[in-house]
């Protein structure tokens, strides 16, 4: 067969840049031959090199006492969580794919990222799934909006859910929280961000390095063939109306057989005979040979007529780019090749020997014998060139003039905020996935954050996914600085400790110098912020060019935080627990109306300042809540976010399983009546506490120099707030009304 | 009294079965589905998850393993049998249970804790329950929805081979309390010997207290009392 | 030469998937469709082998269930 | 009025069903079976007031998933 001659238009094709054409070849002192010159192409992809964003991750802190996997050294971080005991944990993108196919997007996404867990050596436990759609439903659209675009929506969002639906639930993993959000920025563009953890013993941390000249190099798991060519190359580019053409780039997940792979890889891990492990994910064959080579300082060399194949006549330029998923590349210790072979037969899994280390540092490949590809294996992994992109900074938005604002009727936009399915209850996305096997959901998915008992280690694990685009999207830096001190204050109300950060930085070109500037500063506020709740960043993935013809996405950096919960009795969930019960609210009464949801739903405007977050009273009102529910004084638990304070009580009334009213009273507020309840000021947590504790807790917040105020009363058939006098009540059957059936009502309608 | 807890290739209960079985103190043990013969346990647990990623039809494959002859003929012989969710349509596609479990009426997988009726304790499975006792059981699947010809059913009904109804939180079995679109609301029945049980619901997620409900304790508390190993309260 | 095998839900058993189906094509604005039902199609490749018996086999144990499925099967060479 | 639909996995897209299908096959004992593939089978009754393109619409746009499947649509009257 004739490779095509490498020409101009063959390299643009291939998304290579003049300069960067240069570099390859000044690397391998030659031109290219087709199939370098795909490996190059998807190594130097976005999505393979980070070569737009490295530069600024390099501001996120890595380091800390718990570390013992830093981000960017392996396929996930590590972090201690004591008694010997670690957890892996991560967050991948599958952005574009889900565009294309949103079921087999989102389950391939979810599939490649239990893969980077297990890989770690570690039993996955659980999953988080952040997603992004545009909007839904007519009412919660701009008014133009046409009916193809939100039944698009539709298709996408349920086709998105049940594809994570069918992965996880089929392999055994719990989808136990997560986030969806509809905004405009989003149609055509969704979002699909998925988390999994995943638990080990020090000893047991596998490594993805190619250890040991003259070890057989084996490749386990499905067969390759020609679907996904290149999908990382395809992430790595605007979405536009051809990318429903490209083919190819659709990957068909299959669960059952990364069950299979999972078990058996955990039972090789398990025993003496690995020298290194590595998933296939984006880039496949290519990244997995080349970055194990690069990470053990050693070359790999393979026969890709040895590799299992799915179909008949592949070139090498496709075995090499292919991404079919559930396959992974294992460096075994000479001898033990045996062992290898005992177990994947028993699992029923295809495997072969494909190659061997080698001490030259090349990645070499060859084909029935014949020399298809040879590259410096570190020149390929680590020399992609590095961009500085052009920022320019849009200017921050002015404080929003209230005067300007009609103030609307506070009973009618507390249920239309409710019903909003941003804000309504997400039940009808996590009763689709199975959050109960494993035995371990402590904490099912409805309140602040999820809390999992990792029964193994007898540590109880608390995990949540944030980000307010919005916020990012008027303000990128102090949007990041909110996501990272919501993510911990989700934390704080259930009890936990917070211990490390993943992130999944979602942006538009970064050709954009608004764009650029929109990653930058966010980058730099997460920074800022795990800074300030000494949460390092173990890891993430960066996800460019998410656009569609009408413009880029929100900046959208989504915070996955792990967290450690001391004692199953400091559990809290964010729901009423007994009429009866004092309800606080820790913090300030707050004023700040811009960027809120309620401009946004009710007043259809998406403007003003964001919510200052200021990291030091923020600390003060998570600490303080911590300690009173170490002290076991909290009966629950709710922050306020999106909403605000009216928002997050009605959630309280009926986040649990029966409906439980409440009296509450703000007193004489100086606010108008839609900004003392809808506001969105940060570092404010509503707890309710037994009548005979009401007084302690206030003393004891006191002393800690928190402010808070006794609101009210658990209790009822209404959600009742007086306010300036006025007084405003909605009945329990109206709130949930509103709130719990609400996305039903729009995806089965 | 020994117990086995069945793998198959995409079964994911397992390890829960294995942790509730061995909280009341059983001799557990997996069993590998290419293993010939159950013979030397008790009681055999055919465990929820996706034998075979539930390709085709859910258990149609699974059915086939080499060691389902040997729970067939184990059976057979009286051996106390348990499938849970997908070892329930599993024990329905090897015909160890009239009828089928088909796709739930929504379309939708369903995950939730819901409420079952007693519909009969005089038998091994819930001889430690009573009748009309509530149980807060989860449920966790797509395929759920049990149906068969009019006149298994009849037999059921007048044996009273049916378990388990879904109902509401009063014990009323009503069309909203049933999640799948089973008949009568069905949700765990026993062959006419009683010996073999299968349920969608997932009583080895409700053994812990720390996970909001222990209503699963009492089908194992029940066979353990049977199998002679527990003592009847 | 190849078998086709349809296995379709039984007339008397409920089909959800056929209802959703009827109702989208309905939305959809076309309102010809009186009802749909949905089944799956298997498509063997068989190196000729097999027996007709066999085949029936297959189909009555294996790729269908005929508490709540028909099944019907096409040789072709 | 009825129109058969066959909707098919692509040739070069992944069918893990049809996969686990041959497989289970092979262990029933029948080797004569080389591969299988799994697709979907969707009878739409008719009341003749249907045109040809809506049929051809219904069949891209709903039935079957272009990214993914091809289909095949027999009127029969
Ligand atoms: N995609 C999802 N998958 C699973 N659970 C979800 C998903 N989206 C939201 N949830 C759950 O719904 C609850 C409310 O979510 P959210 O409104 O984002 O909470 P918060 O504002 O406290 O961060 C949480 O328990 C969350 O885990
Ligand atoms: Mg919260």
């Amino acid at each position: 067969m004739t490779e095509p001659a490498i020409t101009p238009e063959l390299i643009a094709k291939h998304g290579i840049t003049p300069d960067e054409y240069g570099r390859i070849q000044s690397i391998l002192g030659r031109d290219p031959n087709f199939t370098e010159l795909g490996i190059f192409s998807v190594m130097w992809s976005e999505h393979c090199s980070y070569k737009n964003s490295k530069r600024e991750l390099r501001k996120f802190p890595t380091t800390g006492p718990g570390v013992l996997v830093k981000a960017g050294e392996e396929n996930a971080g590590v972090i201690d969580i004591g008694d010997g005991w670690a957890v892996a944990f991560k967050m991948e993108s599958h952005n574009h794919p889900s565009a294309v196919e949103p079921f087999q997007g989102a389950a391939t996404g979810v599939g490649g990222i239990i893969r980077d867990i297990f890989t770690m050596g570690a039993r996955p436990v659980f999953s988080l799934n952040s997603l992004r759609f545009g909007p839904i439903s007519e009412k919660a659209a701009a008014a133009n909006t046409e009916p193809a675009t939100l039944a698009t929506n539709r298709r996408l969002f349920a086709g998105v859910v049940s594809g994570i639906a069918h992965y996880g639930n089929c392999i055994g993993i719990p989808t136990i929280g997560g986030e969806v959000y509809f905004d405009e920025s989003y149609n055509g563009n969704p979002l699909v961000n998925v988390f999994c953890l995943g638990v080990l013993k020090h000893e047991q941390i596998a490594r993805g390095a190619a250890k040991g000249i003259g070890n057989p190099v084996f490749y386990v798991g499905a067969e390759t063939g020609r679907d996904g060519l290149a999908g990382a190359a395809f992430a790595s580019r605007d979405l536009t109306e051809e990318s429903k053409e490209d083919r190819p780039a659709v990957q068909v997940g299959d669960p059952f057989r990364e069950k299979l792979l999972l078990e058996a890889c955990l039972e090789l891990l398990a025993t003496d005979a690995v020298a290194g492990i590595q998933d296939m994910g984006a880039a496949g064959l290519t990244c997995s040979t080349c970055e194990t080579a690069s990470r053990g300082g050693t070359g790999v060399e393979i026969d890709l007529a040895k590799v299992p194949k799915r179909e008949t006549g592949m070139t090498p330029y496709e075995i090499m780019l292919s991404e079919s998923q559930e396959r992974m590349l294992i460096i075994v210790k000479k001898g033990h090749e045996q062992t290898v072979c005992d177990i994947f037969e028993k699992w029923d899994l295809p495997y072969a020997e494909v190659g061997e280390v080698k001490d030259d540092g090349m990645m070499r490949v060859l084909n029935e014998g014949r020399l298809v590809a040879e590259i410096p294996a570190s020149k390929l992994a680590d020399d992609a060139p590095l961009y500085e992109r052009e920022a320019k900074a849009r200017p921050l938005p002015a404080e929003l003039d209230l005067a300007t604002l009609p103030e609307a009727d506070v009973h009618r936009s507390l249920l239309d905020l409710l019903a909003y399915p941003s804000i309504a209850s997400k039940n009808w996305v996590y009763r689709q996935y199975d959050h109960m096997v494993r035995s371990g959901t402590v904490v099912l998915p409805g309140s602040d954050a999820a809390v999992f008992l990792i029964r193994e280690a007898n540590k109880i694990v608390a995990a949540t996914s944030d980000c307010n685009a919005l916020y990012c999207s008027l303000d990128p830096r102090e949007g990041a600085r909110i996501a990272i001190a919501e993510a911990a204050r989700n934390l704080a109300c259930s009890g936990a400790v917070p211990l490390a950060v993943t992130d999944n930085l979602n942006f538009g070109n970064p050709h954009n110098q608004e764009n650029f500037w929109q990653l930058r500063e966010s980058v730099e506020g997460l920074a800022e912020g795990c800074r300030a709740f000494n949460t390092p960043v173990t890891g993430g993935n960066v996800s460019l060019y998410n656009q569609s013809p009408a413009g880029a996405i929100d900046p959208t950096p989504t915070v996955g935080m792990v967290g450690l919960i001391a004692d199953e009795k400091h559990v809290t969930t964010s729901h009423f627990k007994s009429a009866g019960d004092v309800i606080l609210l820790v913090g300030e009464l707050g004023d700040e109306l811009g960027a809120s949801h309620y401009l946004k739903v009710v007043h259809g405007r998406k403007e003003g300042r964001v919510p200052r977050m200021d990291f030091g009273r923020e600390l003060a009102v998570q600490e303080a809540v911590r300690a009173l529910i170490s002290s076991r004084l909290v009966r629950s638990a709710h922050d306020c976010s999106e909403g605000g304070l009216a928002v997050a009580l009605a959630e309280s009334c009926q986040s649990g399983g029966s409906l439980l009213g409440a009296q509450v009273d703000l007193g004489q507020t100086g606010l108008r009546l839609d900004q003392a309840l809808f506001n969105e000021s940060q570092s404010r947590i509503v707890v309710s506490v037994t009548a005979q504790n009401a007084s302690a807790v206030q003393a004891l917040l006191e002393w800690r120099g928190v402010s808070a105020r006794r609101v009210g009363t658990v209790g009822g058939e209404q959600l009742v707030i007086r306010c300036n006098g006025a007084e405003t009540a909605w009945s329990l059957t109206e709130l949930h009304g509103a709130w719990y059936d609400s996305i039903a009502k729009v995806m089965e309608a | 009294m020994k117990a086995a807890v069945i793998r198959f290739p995409g079964s994911n209960c397992d390890q829960d079965c294995m942790l509730a079985l061995r909280e009341f103190g059983v001799d557990a043990e997996y069993v590998w589905h290419k293993e010939t013969s159950v013979a030397a346990y008790d009681l055999i647990v055919l465990p929820g998850g996706f034998s075979y990623g539930d390709y085709l039809r859910c258990g149609a494959i699974a059915r086939f393993s080499p060691v389902m002859r040997s729970v067939v003929e184990e059976a057979a012989k009286g051996k106390f049998v348990l499938g849970i969710c997908n070892g329930f349509q599993i024990l329905c596609e090897a015909h160890l249970l009239p009828g089928a479990l088909v796709r739930n009426r929504s379309l939708h997988f369903r995950c939730e804790h819901l409420f079952t009726r007693v519909e009969n304790f005089t038998n091994p499975w819930l001889n430690t329950a009573v009748t009309g006792q509530l149980l807060n059981i989860p449920i966790a699947h797509g395929e759920g929805s049990y149906l068969a010809d009019p006149e298994t059913l009849i037999q059921l009904n007048r044996n009273r081979q049916i378990l388990l109804r879904y109902c509401d939180s009063h014990g009323a079995v009503t069309h909203a309390a049933n999640p799948n679109g089973s008949l009568e609301n069905i949700a765990g029945i026993c062959n006419a010997r009683f010996n073999v049980f299968g349920l969608m619901p997932h009583p080895e997620r409700a053994c812990d207290p720390r996970l909001g409900s222990v209503d699963g304790r009492v089908i194992f508390e029940s066979i353990l009392t049977r199998l002679g190993v527990r003592k009847a309260a | 030469m190849k078998a086709k095998v349809i296995v379709m839900p039984k007339r008397s058993v409920l089909d959800p998937q056929g209802v959703a189906v009827r109702d989208a094509i309905h939305h959809h604005g076309v309102s010809a469709v009186k009802a749909a039902r949905v089944g799956k199609f298997i498509e063997l490749e068989l190196d000729g082998t097999q027996t007709e018996a066999q085949l029936h086999e297959i189909c009555r144990d294996l790729l269908s269930n005929p508490v709540m499925e028909d099944y019907e099967v096409l040789l072709e060479k």
